[in-house]
């Protein structure tokens, strides 16, 4: 990519003016990513941020790439089409909780099973924040809203769980309050070839203010963030005393160092094609309220949809040439009057 | 003995004839009649057919239910439709006697499989007696023949297993109507000999079926004589014998090559529709990418993503999944980007009649969005007419990036008609361009990109695609600034816009033909018809006048927006009907556009109008007209 | 000093005034316009309101985009609309009164926050010199309020944090405005205390912030007189002030109660329909069951599903969601279960203008399923016949068996209005009754339940939920067999089922209300309307007349089937207009179902028609006529 | 359940002609079915199933019950209302791999983290059966079908990893070759308060005949099914000869006993909260073609969603007593004329 010519934050940024609530979460992953694509060697005019509806589905506006806004919840499936028909983009799809978890569900986990090349942002704030404040599909059961006066009764996703269950190659979380982290993390997305999936825990401060704090606070985090390295056992806490096991039955655990020692660590290793420790590593927390894996769970190869149908075209072609048209017609019986 | 022998029998010349093959779902009639069908167009016959088969895979061997027909008719001229009633039947077991006995003609000709008449057998038909002792068939000529137990003895020798001794009678019963009807074997034991050629033994048993039902034609005293139907005198030129669906997918490859731009198509299987997905699916020589999504929003979502690409972004369906569309739909309407949506419909509503036909969904491609989302509506008339409707929705989404609804349904998708192949070189170019400049000076005299600036005549929207440096910009299903494209709530701005989109679509009546009439000059009577009941149309016409009675006809390929002329048309004639099947719907775009009183001929039975059928409604209105 | 203190100014009578308050979103004038709003209900006044707001939910502060205003007509007689322009404009900064000055009558009224008009914010809102000097507001009566600075020092004592100071600002508008109109405080205050209960300072603030502003009326040199507008002469009873979403979410309570079944709601999120799943998620006391569905087709579903365990199945939803419900929708249909769509309409097509009002779903309505689908449609006129709409699509749905659309808009979704409560009493009786025995006896003489047996006079099928012994039976989408319900491909039965289906819904013709015209007899033009065009059409009908005109009007609530008078009632006019928020949809309908020259009066701008823009063109069309 | 009037197989068996085709395997699930619910003391005029679209949707029609054939893939957002509404009806939702993952999957889902009470029997025959045979989302790479000429490029789903990813608190599977498994796999199925999810591996002999035959067939099913039972020690093999370990990183394999010795292998738990265990089970095969577990994975209790609706209203109820409308009316603020 050292060829290609260096961009600055500036060129990525539209003329269009922010319109999310300020102090909301949004604009500091809109600088994140602003900041990396510089970084990334890429250009604007082949780069494209597509989205459905919702508050964090305004983000391609903000973008001087090409960009489209559709509808609620069918980005990642104008995604596919997109990435399959041109694979000469770099196509991201910027979701919500609501818009990918809830009514897009089904075509986040068909992009994910079929590995197209798409990287996925989903900003999850635990709410539907641009309908103004009903419960979403992330929100903790008995959560209070416009829609659930008397306490939400649906048991939440998870994000990170529904897509490994949905075969996802690639599976990341990172947090609005840590620019560095969310930078890498989406650096390491965006490298993947194949599907990307990266939660990110977004503070909404109008009608979920707060949700994150417990464990994205500057000063909660080193205890509650466990930051996962591959190929590195998994500990943290401010001094490191506190790591990640996997129990017999295959429940990753916090412990206390001091109580197992440091050689019963779980070492992470995001490459495993077995998808199972990184699900396990997707149950360590049950929410933003104990401590929270983020980075990257998952990392693997495996072939990229959009790749493998242009192989198969360039196949037929290679093998019998291309189509003719005069000749289509004739494939059948023909006889002459 | 080859089928070039001399006939042993009298040949008798026939103008024409209608034969409906009909048997249990395993018996394969739907081969039988289509290799029926081949050979005949191949020996130069017009011939239109009607497949008609059940919405269960293969329901319970020997139930009515069960029961698959195909129905061809042959002619020494141009015909216009499968024909309304059988001359002849061929009932391969009691249950297809029993299910297709009333669309045989009076008088007409039986050919039953003796050896599925057991009681069993009639039971599972619901019959209590035997139709063929109990007087049931009086009136016509029944010949019994043990197509069965001839196709095992022919087979006998080959160390054939009894079940696929059994699965060739078909075979057995072809060759059989090859022989009444003179129709040469050879191409069908070409195609035999291609489709079973790695089957060694499945292919000798289909051969020696074959050629069995042929002389037990020839060499049972059965048959007093054999019939002839002499090619058709068709205009000049090579011919080959096509359903809708293939013609369509066809067209959609055309397309794609006229405007120069890679075909996408995203679809969902559904009945009729599946088989253009399966056959573009083959077609990777063209470059083109089939996309089988999860449901059709995906589908048609992804065709989308790749019109949004600078694709030909095609996403095919019937009823249901049209419904589903709907929303995707008025998103590419507000995006102003070129997509094709086919629609092949089926009998509704919800899941309906899935295997039947029905032109009922025209309603709803014209409205089945919310707020004002106009779109083109374009629709095929013949099997053959769908090749060049794929073309000419292609070629109106492209130049005014819209949306365009393509309907056709499952009579012509699986129907087939003899095709003169067009020459490839007199196709339309259909090419579009896309922008590479910017095309806007800013106050400030920086050079800009404006997607929604339009081309003056066509009000089309200035296209970049991703991928093209400096042009960068966004779009989005929220209203949108006049020219700049970025949002905007401002009243007027959206009045203007939804003027702008809807002068837009209206503004194409300008650059389609416009409608003909075909017929008397000074009639009173005007019949307008859309879609697939053009077969049935025409033939009824022509009877008609051949009684000498005056009546014109006009036949409808752009249902939105209607051809400039349609109201001038319509004006000039006392009385407009308008046969459709469905309960009236092109009848009420008319009514509201040109405030003709319009009526509605209207059939509903997941089956096309006969030509009977029409002709008598016609001549009603005649009289009524005269009296 | 109270709000009953005499006024040290004399006080002028109005009989009308309309007010606009407008500011940033964050600033809370939908909660001040809507305070005054219920103070003038209590006072007495007839009102109507318009909320206008952004689709960003805080759009950056100080930009146009961010403006959110709310609009209230309050009167001492009979108002049908919101007014056309504001006599007064409250702009709490530079943006606001940018934004909303063209919606003010010339030579009107404004108050502006002063204290934000300084560079920073001038510039946010595109200003380039300041709108107070430059001449800008020349014509109009200015009022410059330091609002920002009065209420920080109001409530300087109280210990409140300066952004919470800042935050009362709007109680200090609403001060005085209540001063300047002469609305009671109390109320606010009440209304103040219960809201604010919890916070003590904040409520202090508020508190002292409103005094503030009405003291600031009473004392300042600023203002020569307050105004009065009277209580209006309304028909004696108990009045409460409500939305149309409010009503609408009562109405299916009521529906309930008077179905005696319980209410289910199954719905996803949308503007502007969230509102009525908000509201009867509060009434679990009613048995009322909310579900929150994964997105509008599971909404639907999970409503039917409950519509076909015996509950009164609704679902809530706007345009798009209206699209991807189609599907569902035809399922219905084909059931011939009750279940109850409500499309609050919004601007389209796709995203559209999701906060702003439209009319453009009718077609959609009537016509977006594929297949022949028909199904009942009502509109609801009023905020307040919401309630009655919700009742009689409730009562059409469960008495017919059918899906039945309900439809309401944006305007009356927010708007308010005074309604006189109806008694409970007075509601009529729409319950049902499930089968609980067999329906027919077959010809073994077994009893049997079948679910398509009909009521000869409805045509609705016999209805028996689960849980009933002796009658279970399986139905489902597919074509059914004509009284038995089973599947059924036969051609004359999906034919007798299309035109059953269809008869059934044209027969609710015979059991709803012929529509009304209200106005002179002998008048040539007739203003034929639907929905919450109501109002202005209200008032314009009545300025026409009040210039000695002659006009009549109708509106229709019934839009299918259209009442089984309609067509005789528009043959008496020589002209009908019909003002329509869409291209002419309504219009469409009437001129192809009774072959009438209607013509639309159109307004797709997200804003309803002011009844001044009705009034010219009425009489424009008399003037014609007459010429 | 004994007081309930016993019933026979003839009781459940509706008047309809089955008209799957002969040899189909839904015809011995058809049986299953018809064979159980006389032993589970149950009423059929308490009994709904509902359905989709697809040849498995068909399954209503022959069941003597209330059965609602609707429409592709919507059977379990229907089913959630009616069981809502219902509490006191068994409900029953029959779905295939096309209806129930592909255009079905994200109400499927979303019906297993609500834990919504009702059955989902998922017959997964690995292709669209009614529209004659184009692969579906649960078929294997490569698989040439109709619209598949050159082979298909979908990774599939693994539909126990998708309900485990989910939240489903019931997970099992079963196949159609086996009446006695069926029969005890559904008993429990409906025994479980909640959403239960039963994959049935099912021939369509038609169109991808013999897709399970390496597993199911007599003379493969010991060496190649995996019968999980709670609390033994996952083994198999005609003489108990392999077995199931979980290594460190969580990952299940098969073994040789004889190699780890008995006490080293997984002792199944299919009651833990934690899904990590479940999940590893539904990873050891990749496809019909090796050992492959069958069997209750997973059965852990969690609120159920009908009844904590109900349980809202009954509160509210308790509380305020039931609504009354006129006061309804009256509670905004009212003034008298
Ligand atoms: C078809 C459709 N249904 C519903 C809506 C209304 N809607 C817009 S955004 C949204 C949810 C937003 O939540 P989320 O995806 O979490 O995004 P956030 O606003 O929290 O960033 C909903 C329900 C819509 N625009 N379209
Ligand atoms: C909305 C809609 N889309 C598509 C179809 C066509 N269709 C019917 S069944 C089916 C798939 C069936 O596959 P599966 O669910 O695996 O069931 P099977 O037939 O294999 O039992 C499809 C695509 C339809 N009926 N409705
Ligand atoms: S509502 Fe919440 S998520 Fe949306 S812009 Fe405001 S703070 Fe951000
Ligand atoms: S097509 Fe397959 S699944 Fe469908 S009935 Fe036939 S064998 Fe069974
Ligand atoms: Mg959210
Ligand atoms: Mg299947």
């Amino acid at each position: 990519m050292s060829d290609a010519p260096t961009t600055t934050r500036k060129d990525w940024a539209s003329d269009q003016e922010v319109r999310w609530c300020p102090g909301c979460g949004d604009y500091s992953i809109l600088a994140a990513v602003q900041l990396l694509l510089p970084e990334l060697g890429v250009r604007p005019e082949n780069t494209v941020f597509l989205s459905g509806i919702g508050c964090a589905a305004r983000f391609p506006y903000y973008m001087n790439t090409y960009g489209l806004h559709s509808i609620h919840g069918r980005a990642p499936a104008i995604a596919t089409g997109l990435a399959m028909a041109r694979p000469d983009l770099d196509v991201w799809v910027v979701t919500g909780d609501g818009d990918g978890l809830s009514i897009g569900g089904n075509h986040l986990i068909h992009a994910l099973r079929r590995n197209v090349n798409i990287t996925i942002l989903l900003f999850n704030n635990q709410i539907y924040g641009l309908t103004k404040g009903q419960f979403s599909p992330t929100s903790e059961i008995g959560k209070v809203t416009k829609s659930t006066p008397f306490g939400s009764l649906d048991a939440p996703f998870n994000p990170l769980s529904v897509a490994i269950g949905a075969e996802a190659t690639f599976v990341a979380r990172t947090h609005d309050m840590d620019r560095k982290h969310m930078m890498e993390t989406f650096r390491r997305a965006h490298e993947h070839r194949g599907a990307a999936f990266v939660e990110v825990y977004q503070n909404c401060n109008v009608f979920n203010d707060g949700a994150f704090g417990a464990i994205t606070a500057k000063d909660k985090r080193s205890e509650m963030l466990i930051d996962l390295r591959h190929g590195e056992p998994i500990r943290f806490g401010p001094e490191g005393e506190r790591g990640v096991v996997l129990d017999a039955q295959g429940h990753a655990r916090v412990v206390d160092v001091a109580d197992v020692g440091a050689d019963a660590l779980l070492v992470h290793d995001e490459q495993r094609a077995e998808p199972s420790l990184a699900f396990a590593l997707s149950r360590l927390s049950r929410g933003p309220f104990e401590p929270t894996p983020i980075g990257v769970f998952r990392a693997v190869e495996r072939p990229e949809y959009g790749a493998s149908v242009s192989a198969q075209l360039a196949a037929a072609q290679d093998q019998h040439g291309p189509g003719d048209l005069a000749e289509l017609l004739r494939s059948g019986a023909t006889w002459e009057v | 003995m080859t089928e070039t022998a001399q006939p042993a029998r009298p040949l008798q010349r026939l103008d024409h004839v209608v034969i409906r093959f009909a048997g249990d779902s395993g018996d394969g009639m739907q081969l039988t009649g289509d290799r029926f069908t081949s050979a005949s167009a191949l020996f130069g016959n017009d011939l239109a057919t009607l497949p008609d088969f059940p919405a269960e895979i293969r329901a319970p061997a020997g139930t009515v239910h069960g029961v698959s027909a195909f129905q061809v008719h042959i002619s020494d001229h141009d015909i216009h439709t499968p024909g309304d009633a059988a001359n002849v039947l061929v009932a391969m077991n009691p249950a297809a006697l029993r299910s297709e006995l009333h669309l045989v003609e009076p008088g007409g000709t039986i050919l039953v499989n003796v050896d599925t008449f057991d009681e069993r057998n009639l039971k599972k038909a619901g019959y209590s007696s035997n139709p063929l002792e109990d007087g049931t068939l009086a009136g016509y000529t029944v010949y019994e023949v043990p197509m069965t137990s001839m196709t095992v003895e022919a087979v006998a020798d080959l160390g054939v297993k009894p079940r696929d001794a059994d699965r060739s009678k078909n075979f057995f019963a072809l060759g059989l109507l090859s022989w009444m009807y003179s129709r040469p074997l050879e191409p069908t034991r070409r195609w035999v000999e291609a489709r079973f050629g790695r089957n060694e033994k499945v292919l000798a048993a289909n051969q020696a079926a074959l050629q069995a039902g042929w002389n037990f034609g020839e060499t049972a005293e059965l048959f007093e004589h054999r019939f002839e139907v002499a090619p058709a005198t068709l205009e000049p030129g090579t011919y080959t014998s096509v359903t809708g669906n293939t013609a369509l997918a066809w067209g959609l490859v055309a397309a794609s090559q006229l405007a120069d731009m890679p075909l996408f198509l995203g679809s969902y299987p559904i009945t009729p529709a599946s088989d253009i997905l399966h056959e573009l699916s083959k077609h990777k020589r063209f470059g083109v990418r089939t996309f089988q999504a999860e449901d059709e929003i995906a589908g048609i979502g992804a065709a989308l993503g790749a019109a949004y690409g600078g694709h030909l972004g095609v996403t095919t369906t019937s009823g249901p999944g049209l419904s589903l569309k709907a929303e995707t739909l008025g998103l590419a309407v507000s995006l102003e980007l070129p997509l094709l949506v086919v629609d092949i419909q089926r009998g509704g509503p919800s899941t309906g009649l899935p295997t039947k036909t029905e032109a009922a969904d025209l309603l709803q491609a014209l409205y089945g969005r919310h707020g004002e989302a106009p779109l083109p509506v374009v629709a095929a008339y013949s099997p053959s007419h769908c090749f060049f409707a794929a073309i000419e929705a292609a070629r109106i989404a492209l130049k005014y990036r819209t949306p365009v609804i393509l309907l056709s349904d499952g009579y012509l998708a699986n129907g087939a008609e003899p095709w003169r192949l067009p020459d490839v070189a007199d196709l339309p170019d259909i090419r579009t361009t896309f922008a590479t400049e910017p095309n806007h000076l800013a106050e400030d005299g920086t050079a800009e990109f404006w997607p929604y600036k339009r081309d003056p005549d066509t009000l089309a929207r200035d296209w970049a695609i991703p991928g093209t440096p400096g042009l960068m910009h966004r779009i989005g299903g929220i209203e949108k600034q006049d020219g700049r494209g970025d949002i905007s709530y401002e009243p007027a701005n959206h009045e203007r816009m939804v003027h702008l989109r809807a002068a837009k679509i209206a503004g194409i009546a300008d650059d389609i033909p416009p409608v003909t009439v075909d017929g008397d000059d000074d009639a009173d009577l005007l019949v307008l018809g859309w879609g697939s009941t053009w077969g049935s149309i025409s033939a009824a016409v022509e009877r008609v006048r051949a009684r000498g009675r005056r009546i014109a006809r006009a036949h409808l390929v752009h249902l939105s927006p209607f051809p400039a002329n349609l109201g001038e048309v319509l004006g000039r004639y006392r009385k407009v009907l308008v046969p459709e099947m469905n309960l009236g719907q092109l009848t009420r775009l008319v009514r509201a556009e040109f405030l003709v009183d319009a009526e509605v001929v209207s059939k509903v039975q997941g089956v096309p109008f006969t030509a009977g059928e029409l002709e008598r409604r016609f001549l009603a209105a005649l009289d009524e007209l005269e009296a």
